[in-house]
């Protein structure tokens, strides 16, 4: 069986355009305002992400009417269509992640600092070029998240994804503002703990697709 | 050609036994007996709303089975459908790709997901002059059926499932779909089944006929039997209800009343004794469609009955 | 091989392939020897399950009117009068209680019958010929 | 086609599997955890006080474990519901449970402190409770420990400290409690606690120092004289070796720890052969032998990190620290300047400690507090004390500074001091210092950055609103003064201390701008001048005149105590490198009592450079030999006592011949035992110049056989090559009592030269003679 499928990426790619482009764009323009120097704990490109994330994952699991039958019976494993899903979900983060790094390591923002008359600048960019790392960060926690949010949306109880998405959400805000770059066994333990809940969401997520009743 | 062997002793592909589902509580498809064999076509017929979509789905694995077990060559349907579904195809009443690909995309993404006959597509578009490279969207409804059938026959499928399949083709392009089915089961030994409410396409073509109303299956049998077996009497009025018996084996598959006249559809598996039965009356062969709506018809009406 | 099926004539489609070879043998138009389509052929010429076209030539071999050749095909058989005669009366004249039936239906009489038997024998060639005595009785 | 369906699905339609039931339910489960945990890590970030009445823990265990059940019975949305009230409650009893521990003591820390003894045993009241540091519960720690009225027997001994300027002292530190908040009034009148501890057989001395925190930790200092014994000796040892010393003899000095490069750093001051020590001592545990170019050095300085990371520690006078400084002028600076600017970008603050050792001002961090145990105690007033003089957390939240980050800040210090790399450090690390910590509260880096200076640094603290009045609202604007309330400009604070060209410029030009901000950090009054909170000001000497008017008003207006006002007016002078008249003038001014004579000199004495203090000393000293009423107001002992320590300020060799010639009686045969000699003149020569002066030759030859047996005692002490010539003459000194002397001191030398080094490590078994 093949696992990799160029067409089924580009197919799924095209949904999540609009997405993509509200997290690339939103991060972008975001960037090129605040005056402190970014330091990847700020609220509104959370919320950008947060959206995007979920828009995303939207777009991905509830397809347009009779798209779902369709790609789910043209012959594609349901895992590969997960693990595409995912492939998708990541590849617009990463578009999101490359073009907020562009428009810091190009210097925009630096440029509209300037412009506005901010005296920080051009000095303290240097110390900026990590905060979509940040962010990417962010959303390799939060993607997992909507993705089996929306699958297990199509099992019982169906808020389960929420309410596990609502959870996640502020602990990761709340340890994140806290504990982010500080030493000790704790943020570690927190990281591995994340990068755990990411992998067993990935993976439970597969295991639900697999049973999902797909919708015409 | 395989599996004939001049005895009529096919595999059964797809098999369906005591088949349920509810949605929500409301029982959708109910004891539901039905199996397909390869080289078999069966034309799945019943009112909007009558379960046959919800058959297909449920054949195709897109849905989970409230009760009872359907399989395709012996695997349960859901576990063939999570592993990709090889070898079934099938065409939706509403499955349709994003508008903005176009019939040659449609072919790569096919092509990608299995076994599939660039050839075989290539030509079935040919034949109704459909341009590759045009977007989905701009197709006409039955261009996009069209499409679609196409894409499920070059992948070359033991079972081919096919929901309203020439909704929206104009009547030479119904009769060569039609016609091309009959061959692909022929040619291949698949099994079709095929949901439709024009019964004049299927008549010509099916071996089979199953009506489902309601959730329910209530006729299914080979159209030669129906063609031999089934006969309209049409008497007065005051001649009074037919009774079964008299030595002949008799079903009244429907009645209704036009002013003094009773039409009746019987099944009996001795037509030539129908003539005392009639009491005077005609009796006439039936079209499947007049058998469909009478039987519909007349299961609804003992329905609200009772 | 051109045949024409009735899907709302109440007759099976196998019955009416071996009713329509059965003509065409009769009127000539397959002569001995000839082969028909195979059963592939025939089911996709006429968009039918190949399994109708096998039960109409298995009719059509026991009714003597054509020979399957294992691995050769089907063949036109090469004289008539194979059935033994008691058998034959008997096919008859179940053809003549149908005919008569139908006809009864349909409101023609013996005598209308007969008439259009006469002159349907016309077109088959030595039909009239060969048996020209007899006469069909009810 | 594969196989990964195995098991036909489960027969409801959608029916969520046990397995993402309990995911769901442990992840949940795991948030609510995480949530306790981050907070517990930050306690008051959160401040939920919902139900104080109630019992938190309780609610927050049951309310997380009910959580993960209505999770797996599938309601998660109750789950959520309950696990947030049980977290948030929690929250609650975790700020009160923190409250609630630091006022109750329950384990009890004693650890001796000062030098770097590490596992002394520890008595109280003659009880053995271990090595030290001891962990004992409240509990334990009563039902062990009966309270005496009187030392134990055999423990009230005084012991002999010879580095002491009071050698006796009692072998246990008395107390009437134990520290610890809370603790010590049901205590009162009960009886009383005897310290004591045991090192290596040696029963320690308290010289007086200890400290008790809160929270039950005692911190008791004791010195092991025997031990400080064998550390002299050892470093004997190398001077009889001329130096070269094996690698037997660096193991025995590692055991020292501490203390051992700590006395090679303070015997190197007048030695440059123990300097050479050190830096043989660095190239042997770092393999510096093999650094030929830039890229060994790199390779050499990542050992140097790795090892402090690994011991959680780094000094810059320890041996890592002697690697530093050589590696430092060998390194590429563009690698280092990049490596520092990774450090500075992963730091937000640290741990550090601040002290003088040997002349120089020395840093230090830890991760571990443990590490940094041996400053701060045993105060002897002398220099090398280990007394830190600033020790500091800062920052926001972050990373601290690692021990490998110190190792990087220091190779950068002093490739700077080398005059290696100014260009890129003020190109890349200047920038990248206000970059990450411009809006800090901690303002150290800041100021390193406008020490360190260059255009970047200019046209960025230039371009800032320095101008700006500011309250104390103005977040990342200010810098605090000593008590929140000095709010200044912080830009204009960095500025003031600028001092490159463009920062001379700047306060050329806006000397009424910081003459104003001065004037408010004066004003208010409340500045810490000994956190050198006015340095900044003190950069420009011009602009530090024109304050000084100022400063005076200022400080007489805070300070009560004249000898306080004195010792802060010769501080600032001396900071402002103030000529020696104006120290003269200013004492003519203040005409200072017997006190503040005593605070001014000791300013001269502890605080300045010696090539400062000298010309200060020999003004003032003129001074006073010419006016005959300059020190009217000091009685005529103290009046002595001031002039001999300005004549020893000036010229400490003749002060010291001149002490001596009043001290040392005329007849050498004074019926006293030899004991006592020794002990007198080693206290003799630790007050005076040392064992390596000049002045041990001429008291050598001197006439008076007393005078050549006081020189003996310093060949002892220090038996570099030139006393141990001065030695050889004396073995056959005409003076029967000198001659027998000085063969004692040469059997004594000879028998440590065969000495086996391990009998000299810090725990070793050597009794050495007293």
């Amino acid at each position: 069986m093949r696992f990799f499928h160029p067409m089924l990426l580009s197919y799924l790619g095209r949904k999540t355009v609009w997405p993509t482009l509200l997290g690339a764009a939103g991060l972008a323009i975001f960037e090129l305002f605040p005056s402190a120097p970014l330091s990847g704990r700020e609220m509104l490109p959370a919320a950008i992400i947060v959206a995007h994330v979920a828009w995303v994952s939207w777009a991905l699991a509830r397809l347009d009417k009779g798209e779902m039958p369709f790609l789910y019976t043209r012959g594609f494993h349901w895992d590969v269509i997960w693990w595409h899903r995912v492939a998708v979900a990541a590849l617009s983060a990463l578009a999101a992640i490359a073009a907020s790094s562009l428009v810091l390591w190009l210097g925009l923002r630096t440029a509209a600092q300037i412009g506005m008359g901010d005296s920080l600048y051009p000095l303290v960019a240097r110390r900026e070029s990590w905060a979509p790392m940040y962010w990417l960060v962010l959303y390799v926690l939060l993607l997992p998240v909507g993705l089996y949010a929306f699958v297990r949306a199509e099992h019982e109880a169906p808020l389960g994804g929420l309410w596990l998405a609502i959870a996640i959400g502020p602990t990761t805000w709340f340890a994140w503002n806290l504990l982010a770059g500080t030493a000790g066994w704790l943020p570690r333990a927190l990281m591995v703990a994340g990068g755990c809940v990411v992998v067993a969401l990935l993976w439970a997520g597969q295991r639900l697709h697999r049973n999902v009743e797909v919708a015409s | 050609m395989t599996g004939l062997n001049g005895s009529g002793m096919s595999m059964a592909i797809l098999e369906a036994k005591d088949l349920r589902r509810d949605f929500s509580g409301v029982s959708a498809l109910d004891g539901v007996n039905l199996s397909a064999a390869s080289g078999e076509v069966v034309a799945l017929l019943g009112p909007n709303g009558a379960g046959k979509t919800t058959f297909l789905r449920l054949a195709r694995g897109l849905i989970e089975p409230s009760g009872g077990t359907v399989s395709i060559d012996g695997c349960a349907a859901r576990v063939l459908a999570a592993r990709g579904g090889r070898g079934v195809a099938a065409v939706g009443d509403a499955w349709e790709p994003a508008g903005w690909i176009s019939a040659d995309g449609l072919g790569d993404l096919q092509a990608s997901a299995g076994p599939f006959s660039r050839r075989i597509y290539g030509r079935w578009c040919e034949q109704l002059n459909l341009s590759p490279y045009k977007a989905f969207r701009q197709f006409s409804k039955g261009q996009k059926r069209w499409i679609l059938c196409g894409l499920a026959l070059a992948t070359s499928p033991r079972l081919l499932l096919m929901d309203e399949p020439a909704d929206g083709l104009d009547p030479s392009a119904r009769l060569l779909l039609y016609q091309a089915l009959r061959a692909y089961a022929n040619d291949h030994d698949a099994a079709v089944v095929v949901t439709t409410h024009i019964c004049g396409d299927v008549e010509k073509v099916a071996d089979r006929v199953a009506i489902i109303d309601r959730g329910h299956l209530i006729v299914d049998a080979e159209l030669e039997t129906l063609r031999h077996e089934v006969r309209q009497i049409t008497r007065p009025s005051e001649a009074g209800p037919i009774v079964p018996g008299n030595g002949c084996a008799l079903e009244i598959l429907g009645h209704r009343r036009e002013g003094a006249v009773d039409l009746w559809w019987l099944r009996t598996s001795n037509p030539e004794a129908l003539s005392s039965l009639a009491g005077g009356g005609e009796i006439r062969p039936v079209a499947l469609e007049d058998l469909y709506l009478a039987v519909t018809a007349f299961r609804s009406r003992l329905e609200n009955a009772s | 091989m051109y045949l024409r099926l009735d899907h709302h004539s109440g007759e099976p489609i196998y019955r009416q392939i071996v009713e329509a070879v059965k003509y065409k043998v009769a009127s000539g138009e397959l002569p001995p020897d000839v082969q028909l389509p195979s059963i592939r052929v025939m089911a996709g010429q006429l968009s039918i399950n190949p399994r109708t076209v096998v039960k109409a030539y298995e009719e059509l071999e026991h009714a003597g009117v054509v020979i399957m050749r294992h691995g050769q095909g089907v063949f036109v058989g090469s004289k008539h009068g194979v059935v033994p005669a008691g058998v034959r009366r008997e096919k008859l004249a179940d053809l003549a209680r149908r005919l008569l039936a139908e006809g009864a239906r349909l409101g023609a009489d013996p005598e209308e019958l007969m008439k259009i038997i006469e002159e349907e024998a016309r077109h088959i060639p030595g039909a009239m010929e060969r048996e020209p005595r007899r006469k069909v009785r009810i | 086609m594969t196989t990964m369906v195995e098991s036909p699905p489960p027969v409801s339609s959608n029916r969520v599997p046990k397995l993402a039931r309990a995911l769901e339910a442990s992840v949940l489960t795991l948030c609510a955890i995480a949530f306790l945990a981050t907070q517990l890590a930050y306690p008051g970030a959160l401040d939920f006080s919902i139900a104080a009445q109630i019992v938190p823990d309780l609610i927050a265990i049951c309310g997380i474990v009910l959580c993960a059940w209505l999770a797996w019975r599938g309601t998660s949305d109750g789950a959520l519901v309950v696990g947030i009230l049980a977290v948030w409650i929690s929250t609650y009893w975790i700020g009160q449970a923190h409250q609630h521990d630091s006022k109750t003591v329950k384990t009890l820390v004693f650890s001796t402190a000062g030098d770097s003894v590490r596992g002394a045993e520890f008595f109280v009241n003659g009880v053995d409770l271990g090595p030290s540091p001891v962990r004992i519960s409240k509990d334990d720690f009563e039902r062990r420990v009966p309270r005496l009225d009187q030392p134990p027997p055999g423990f009230a001994e005084k012991v002999y400290i010879p580095f002491y300027n009071t050698q006796w002292w009692e072998n246990c530190w008395e107390r009437e409690y134990v520290h610890g908040f809370g603790w010590e009034f049901p205590d009162m009148g009960k009886g009383k606690l005897y310290y004591q501890a045991q090192y290596a057989g040696e029963m320690g001395a308290a010289p007086g120092s200890g400290s008790g925190g809160g929270e039950g930790q005692v911190s008791i200092g004791f010195r092991f004289p025997q031990r400080e014994r064998r550390l002299q000796l050892l470093l004997s040892k190398a001077r009889l070796a001329d130096y070269h010393v094996s690698a037997d003899w660096f193991r025995a000095l590692e055991t020292f720890d501490e203390d051992g490069w700590s006395a090679l750093r303070k015997a190197a001051q007048g030695e440059p052969g123990m300097d050479d020590v050190l830096s043989e001592w660095a190239k042997r545990k770092y393999n510096l032998d093999t650094v030929h170019n830039s890229t060994d050095a790199w390779k050499a300085l990542m050992r140097v990190c790795r090892e402090a990371d690994k011991e959680h520690v780094h000094l810059t006078p320890s041996v890592g620290g002697r690697a530093v400084e050589i590696l430092a002028k060998q390194l590429d600076p563009d690698q280092l300047v990049r490596e520092g600017g990774r450090v500075i970008a992963q730091t937000r603050g640290g741990v550090f400690v601040q002290w003088r050792l040997a002349g120089q001002m020395q840093f230090g961090t830890a991760d571990i507090t443990d590490k940094l145990s041996f400053l701060g105690m045993n105060q002897d007033g002398t220099d090398g004390s280990n007394q830190p003089t600033y020790t500091g957390t800062g920052g926001a939240y972050g990373m601290m500074l690692s021990p490998g980050g110190l190792v990087i800040a220091q190779s950068l210090v002093e490739m700077w001091k080398a005059g290696i790399g100014h260009q890129q450090i003020q190109s890349e690390i200047g920038p990248d210092l206000l970059a990450w910590h411009y809006d800090s509260t901690l303002t150290f880096p800041l100021v390193l950055a406008a020490n360190i200076g260059g255009p970047e640094v200019d046209e960025f603290l230039l371009a800032q609103p320095w101008q700006r009045n500011v309250t104390f609202r103005d977040q990342g604007m200010t810098v605090f003064g000593a008590n929140g309330s000095d709010e200044i400009n912080r830009w204009l604070y960095l500025l003031t201390w600028l001092n490159d060209e463009a920062g001379q410029k700047f306060h050329r030009e806006h000397a009424p701008e910081i003459r104003e901000m001065a004037g408010k950090l004066l004003d208010g009054g409340m500045f810490m001048w000994d956190s050198n909170h006015l340095d900044f000001l003190l950069q420009d000497h011009d602009f530090a005149w024109g304050l000084w008017p100022q400063f005076r008003a200022a400080i007489k207006k805070r300070e009560s105590d004249p000898w306080e006002v004195i010792r802060l007016e010769y501080t600032y002078l001396e900071k402002m490198n103030a000529p020696v008249s104006a120290f003269i003038d200013l004492w003519k001014e203040e005409r200072p009592g017997p006190q503040e004579a005593d605070q001014a000199f000791g300013v001269l004495r502890f605080e300045t450079p010696t090539e400062r203090a000298r010309p200060i000393a020999a003004g003032l000293l003129n001074f006073f030999q010419r006016d005959p009423h300059a020190m009217d107001q000091i009685p005529e002992e103290n009046r002595k006592y001031l002039m001999a320590a300005l004549r020893k300020t000036v010229n400490p060799e003749e002060a010291f011949m001149a002490d001596v010639n009043a001290y040392v009686p005329a007849d050498p045969h004074w019926p006293l035992t030899r004991e006592f000699w020794r002990h007198k003149y080693e206290a003799i020569w630790l007050g005076g110049p040392g064992g390596l002066s000049p002045v041990v030759e001429q008291l050598a030859n001197a006439p008076e056989p007393a005078l050549r047996l006081l020189s003996l005692s310093a060949i002892r002490g220090t038996p570099v090559a030139s006393n141990r010539k001065s030695l050889q003459k004396l073995l056959s000194d005409p003076d029967a009592t000198v001659q027998s002397e000085a063969r004692t001191v040469d059997a004594e030398l000879q028998a440590l030269a065969a000495q086996p080094v391990d009998e000299l490590t810090s725990a070793g078994h050597a009794t050495v003679p007293p």
